[in-house]
């Protein structure tokens, strides 16, 4: 039956991680986004909430209850706080769930029982590639057999950018083409061939975002992910794009509301003036669809389905959204929109990377 | 639970009228945007003798008023203007229904569920030449006379008006003041049986759209009801009197609470149309939207497509929610207010993009698509324009009074 | 020297359009429309005002002073009063302007003189087919030599649709590809094997428009244009059509302000509300920079410049601008904006023809 | 007549200011983005000592005014961060120029003339925390005091603040009031030479954009000025008198007036980098737009480069149109309002698309893309907003005084 009021479970979720992101991130995120650091302690406590280790499997540990509703409610929550480190926040599942998702047994207890741990341990899933017209379905980088024989081992070339590269990190999962179809495979951040240099960007600075180059990188065929399914992996990248925009488009919208509802001019509330109130309307009415949307993408990958059309509509509508909610929370503060003492400057830039990731994050 | 599962009854109910919008509808689309004022015999008939009585099938629950939301689309997409000339209550049933007493209810809408030989109409009468989105300067009078009220005044754009002004068992709601010193709370709802003496169809407009529904201007001279007819209590609510009022003119917007998403559905329904139409076209010519293309050879339309899919089911969803707020009897003001706002401008911008995408065939009345677009406009304007809804939206959101958002 | 002032000879012509389209064609525009019918009256007077006439080469009777320019001032003050009746009042140069620019001097000579007599003589030129995605550039309709010597009839095959096809008129200038390149063929209204069908349009309801059916035309070779370049054309079509829309836009606007200015809702006129006077703003801003941009259009034609990059920006531009300027138009109605009684829903319907023309007047 | 051609000269004004933006400007963008507060020396000496005496060359008239748009267009097409810290006059020179005495004019212009061994920059200061496009709301205070105006308040958002405080021939042009119960009539600009006692700078905004340009906060406690010091006249022209005003509140304006075309085209070169830019790119990559593709083929990249050239020209020819007016000396408000509202919107759209287009790389610092976003977007904000400058055009063409529309 059709409805849109989250379960009592994830009700309670929801309001946990809300706290959390209002207590434990907000508080930090200007001074990281400044510093170009990620605050080592938060991603400790929010690991002990167990976020990502409740959607892995029971077998190795996890909670097992994976539902992208649900991690859709929960990205929305963690980058309302600030979406540099809701990415952050959310990395795990960046080594975790394609392992999960298309993985042996084998890999999977190689790998899994990594990120269940007391300490948190972040993923990285290296799918961006740095040339216009990146392309997650065809990548340019290349894996091609060392040798004719079956079983033989891949030898990767290509390069990669906008990977999440945190501390702590012992594996990246890098996607490549071999001939037509794209293969994903999991290699130690330590093989020889890759190297990862910090890049700069222009939102999301507290994370640290890798590009990867690959030389010769030669790896087992059993570092492939065997069952891997581009389609279903970039879907769920868009799903959890998608949410985290919401998050990042309400918390533009709601700074904006109150900021107008603060603020005089010409002897009047600025909120009362149309302008602005019809401007903060059209953000509440569009960041609402645009959630409906992820909500319908996300709950037909729970359905089994491939989903990749409603993730995409929602991802475009929620980058166009967020984008306007952002650029419209620095219009209602004029020129305290451009100065880093307030947020809507780091929104804006921030909303602006929903346009160019691709499955930086996964539900 | 977040749930995007139709019930079984619901798809049922949905695959119903769709048949009855593609077999009864579609046929007579051209005819009656062509011949602006004629009745539609064909669907009136057929509507009153048998499609009102045709049953979809299927059991279990159903999706309640999300189901409701899906008929007024799926009935729509087959045509918004043969659907508002559908022989039903219409806007007037639905103040009666929310506003009527038993006797009420049972005197003027039981009509709808009976085997009658004549089709009737019900109709709600607001708008008046000096108060468009303005529904509190309202100028038509109320006044008590014995046991009657005596109604004068002129009301335009009345939705329906023809049906229910001479339908034998058709009636009007008009709405008046009886004190207009009082300002809102003067208002008050008054049930005009068609034929009420005093009671005149001035005319019809000619209208961008929507040709088949009768949008009429109704003259009210010394026209007479009984006291019985109000809607509501006769109590006057003063403007700066706090105490909890009767359901005059707040019963009113609380039909258009529960109206608004039924027409953001039909606004959908028109879009849809548009949208559905256009994509099995250009599939003909090879293009349709992918959603794995590479960045740069993606082109134009498929873009221009996706964005009109995206858009579409933005304002469905925004609907179905308001609906299903409904459906847990959750107050849905702000969200109905959401969803017209967003169908309105969505199915406007889709159906002028379908025009332009089909190029001179768009264009053409050969196909209704062009229909489709002049249809859709109407879902900016009426049952409060797309400027009311944002101005409602923006006072919740802010948490504001109208005297403090204006 | 940059400088965007009309010379007093424009400013005279300006003037003269601009009051005989209020004064002759707006009186008769609503009936025109709903009667789908040409006002001949009017149409016999603007003949007399020369305004194509002024553009036809001095050899055969013209007033020898092309300027696309010019046109493009004329173009907007017609289209102000009504685009049917513009379009309509213009309709000679379709015939005659592609036979001054790609005509021999005997097609000159043949043809020019009958649109500069005392008595109004439409022109007809078929560009657009009807098919998804019709191209100017690349027409379906086929054009194939009779036979193999040099010299030899064409023979044309295809189908053409907004043709502008008023009373009165003799020949029709046809678009057909021969192998990879565009033709235009001068064809009487009589060939054998043509046919032509009113069609019903959206709007511009009192123009007629014709869908053409070539089944095996055959022509002569004298019949074609040999110069014809099928980019200069649609360049002159987009900037006419874009001056035109200029005009459309501008009534829109100017009637939307005048009533928001009379107006009243909730005890002030309604343009004293911020969200219906900066949409009003908008659509002033919008339209003026259209106008520019046809200008500059039109002021590269003038220098010899092929200008099809400009003229394409231009219409595009004014396509979505006049577009917007009458659903804002229909908006700051409201109810009154959707009947017919007023002029918004027929600036709607008008403005939407402007994305799917092509080359229905020229300058 | 309208024309659309260049002269000479001014073609080589252009070519000139391209070659001093592309050879001195470029290459220490992202240096001074990166360090924010730091003086750019290399760009400030080299300005200072030869670059403001070098001569474009070229004969005959120029296009006037418009060519100064095409000036502010190439620098900043160089960097607009730069070209605002560039040592000139600035709008406080622009004031002095517009409502200052010759004497005023000699003594506070000269220098940016001369040759001379320090930099020097001009400033204007009227924004407060209280008053930001409510300029009228000013809160500082000017005091007769003798022979003396003593100035007491705090400024925000001053551009070149810092140089103009602390260059030794700086100077800040503060708006004060002079009674508060006067209104806009009490409001008068002062000339504040580098250096007053009393005049602090309090520190320097960290931002979006443009960083390597000095937004200041400036404090005055009893900063004392000479009445000489004062721009315009020094009666007070009461809100409610409708006798000719002095130049007061009315010459700032006038200021702004003069100033919004070169603002305007300032946005334009923003703009531009980015357009240029990524057209540059995609081309490496074979994506360019055509203007005669096959509807259906056409990509969506093509789509938007087209549609940012159409945005970008449009700005820049209303900018063109609202600075060639000034040419014939006509009026050019509603002009100069529109070519800046437009503008702004224009590049903070173009640039942002232009980070969209080239995906991952856009992104990244490596480029200077995302730094012509946050750039532009100052665009729509300073020299009075979006919404302000919509306000302007607005009251014009509704004939509508501030007061009917606020």
């Amino acid at each position: 039956m059709i409805d849109f009021s989250p379960s009592e479970e994830q009700a309670l979720v929801v309001d946990t991680v809300r706290q959390f992101a209002e207590k434990e991130i907000r508080p930090v995120a200007r001074k990281c986004e400044e510093a170009k650091q990620l605050p080592a302690d938060v991603l400790a406590r929010a690991h002990e909430l167990g976020l990502v280790a409740n959607a892995l499997p029971e077998a190795y540990g996890g909670g097992g209850e994976r539902s992208a509703v649900t991690g859709a409610l929960i990205a929305e929550e963690l980058a309302w706080g600030d979406l540099a480190i809701a990415l952050a926040v959310l990395s795990p599942a960046l080594g975790a769930l394609p392992i999960a998702d298309f993985g042996s047994e084998a890999q999977q207890r190689a790998h899994l029982p990594g990120f269940l741990g007391n300490r948190f341990a972040p993923g990285a899933l290296a799918i961006v590639e740095p040339r216009v017209g990146s392309d997650a379905f065809r990548p340019a980088t290349l894996a091609r057999r060392a040798g004719s024989e079956a079983g033989s081992d891949y030898v990767i070339d290509g390069a990669k950018c906008l990977v999440p590269w945190l501390e702590g990190g012992t594996h990246v999962i890098v996607t490549a083409s071999e001939g037509a179809e794209a293969r994903a495979f999991v290699l130690p951040r330590s093989a020889a061939g890759l190297t990862a240099v910090r890049d700069a960007t222009m939102g999301v600075s507290a994370l640290p975002l890798a590009d990867l180059t690959l030389r010769s990188v030669r790896v087992p065929e059993s570092a492939r992910l065997a069952a891997f399914d581009v389609r279903r992996l970039v879907a769920r990248g868009r799903v959890a794009l998608a949410a985290c925009g919401v998050g990042v488009a309400r918390a533009a919208f709601e700074v904006a509301r109150d900021y107008a509802k603060e603020r005089e001019a010409f002897g009047t509330k600025i909120a009362q003036k149309q302008a602005i109130a019809f401007k903060l309307a059209d953000m509440a009415i569009e960041i609402d669809g645009a959630r409906l949307l992820t909500w319908e993408a996300a709950w037909k990958l729970d359905q089994g389905d491939d989903a990749l059309r409603e993730a995409t509509l929602a991802i475009n509508q929620v980058k166009r959204v967020a984008l306007e909610a952002a650029d419209g929370a620095v219009q209602v503060f004029g020129g305290h929109g451009y100065v880093r003492d307030y947020l809507p400057e780091l929104h804006l830039r921030n909303a602006r990377g929903l346009a160019v990731f691709e499955a930086i994050a996964l539900v | 639970m977040i749930s995007f599962a139709i019930t079984d009854r619901s798809e049922k109910a949905r695959a119903h009228f769709h048949r009855m919008a593609a077999e009864h509808m579609r046929p007579i689309s051209r005819k009656y945007d062509d011949q602006e004022h004629d009745l539609p015999t064909e669907w009136v008939d057929w509507y009153w003798r048998t499609g009102r009585f045709t049953q979809p099938g299927g059991e279990g629950p159903s999706d309640g008023f999300v189901q409701v939301c899906m008929q007024a689309e799926e009935l729509c997409w087959g045509d918004a203007g043969l659907y508002l000339r559908t022989p039903f209550a219409g806007l007037g049933g639905s103040a009666v229904a929310a506003a009527g007493t038993p006797e009420q209810k049972k005197k003027f809408l039981a009509v709808f569920s009976e085997l009658n030989a004549e089709p009737a109409w019900g109709a709600m009468a607001i708008t008046e030449a000096g108060a468009g989105s303005d529904s509190a300067a309202i100028q038509t009078t109320a006044t008590p006379d014995g046991d009657d009220y005596v109604l004068n005044g002129t009301k335009i754009f009345c939705t329906g008006g023809e049906g229910a002004a001479k339908s034998p068992a058709g009636f009007v709601v008009v709405w008046a003041t009886v004190d207009k010193t009082a300002g809102r709370g003067g208002i008050k709802a008054f049930v005009v049986p068609a034929g009420s003496p005093g009671m005149t169809l001035v005319g019809l407009e000619n209208k961008l759209g929507i040709r088949a529904s009768d949008t009429a201007t109704l003259r009210f001279e010394n026209c007479r009801v009984p006291r019985a007819n109000l809607l509501g209590s006769d109590k006057i609510r003063r403007d700066d009197d706090k105490s909890a009022g009767d359901k005059g003119f707040k019963g009113a917007m609380a039909t258009f609470d529960a109206s608004r998403p039924i027409v953001a559905a039909m606004a959908v329904g028109v879009g849809r149309a548009a949208l559905d139409f256009v994509k099995e076209e250009l599939a003909k010519s090879g293009i349709a939207p992918r959603y794995d293309a590479p960045p740069a050879e993606l082109t134009a339309m498929e873009r221009d497509l996706a964005e009109m899919e995206a858009e579409l089911q933005t304002a469905r969803l925004l609907t179905w929610r308001a609906a299903a707020m409904m459906n847990r009897g959750k107050p849905n003001s702000l969200e109905a207010s959401m969803a017209k706002a967003k169908a309105g401008l969505a199915v406007t911008k889709i159906t002028q993009k379908a025009v332009e995408l089909l190029g001179p065939l768009g264009y053409s009345k050969k196909l209704l698509v062009e229909k489709w677009m002049r249809d859709a406009k109407i879902n900016d304007i009426y049952e409060g324009t797309q400027q009311i809804n944002q101005l409602i939206v923006a006072r919740r959101i802010l948490d504001y009074s109208s005297a403090m958002l204006r």
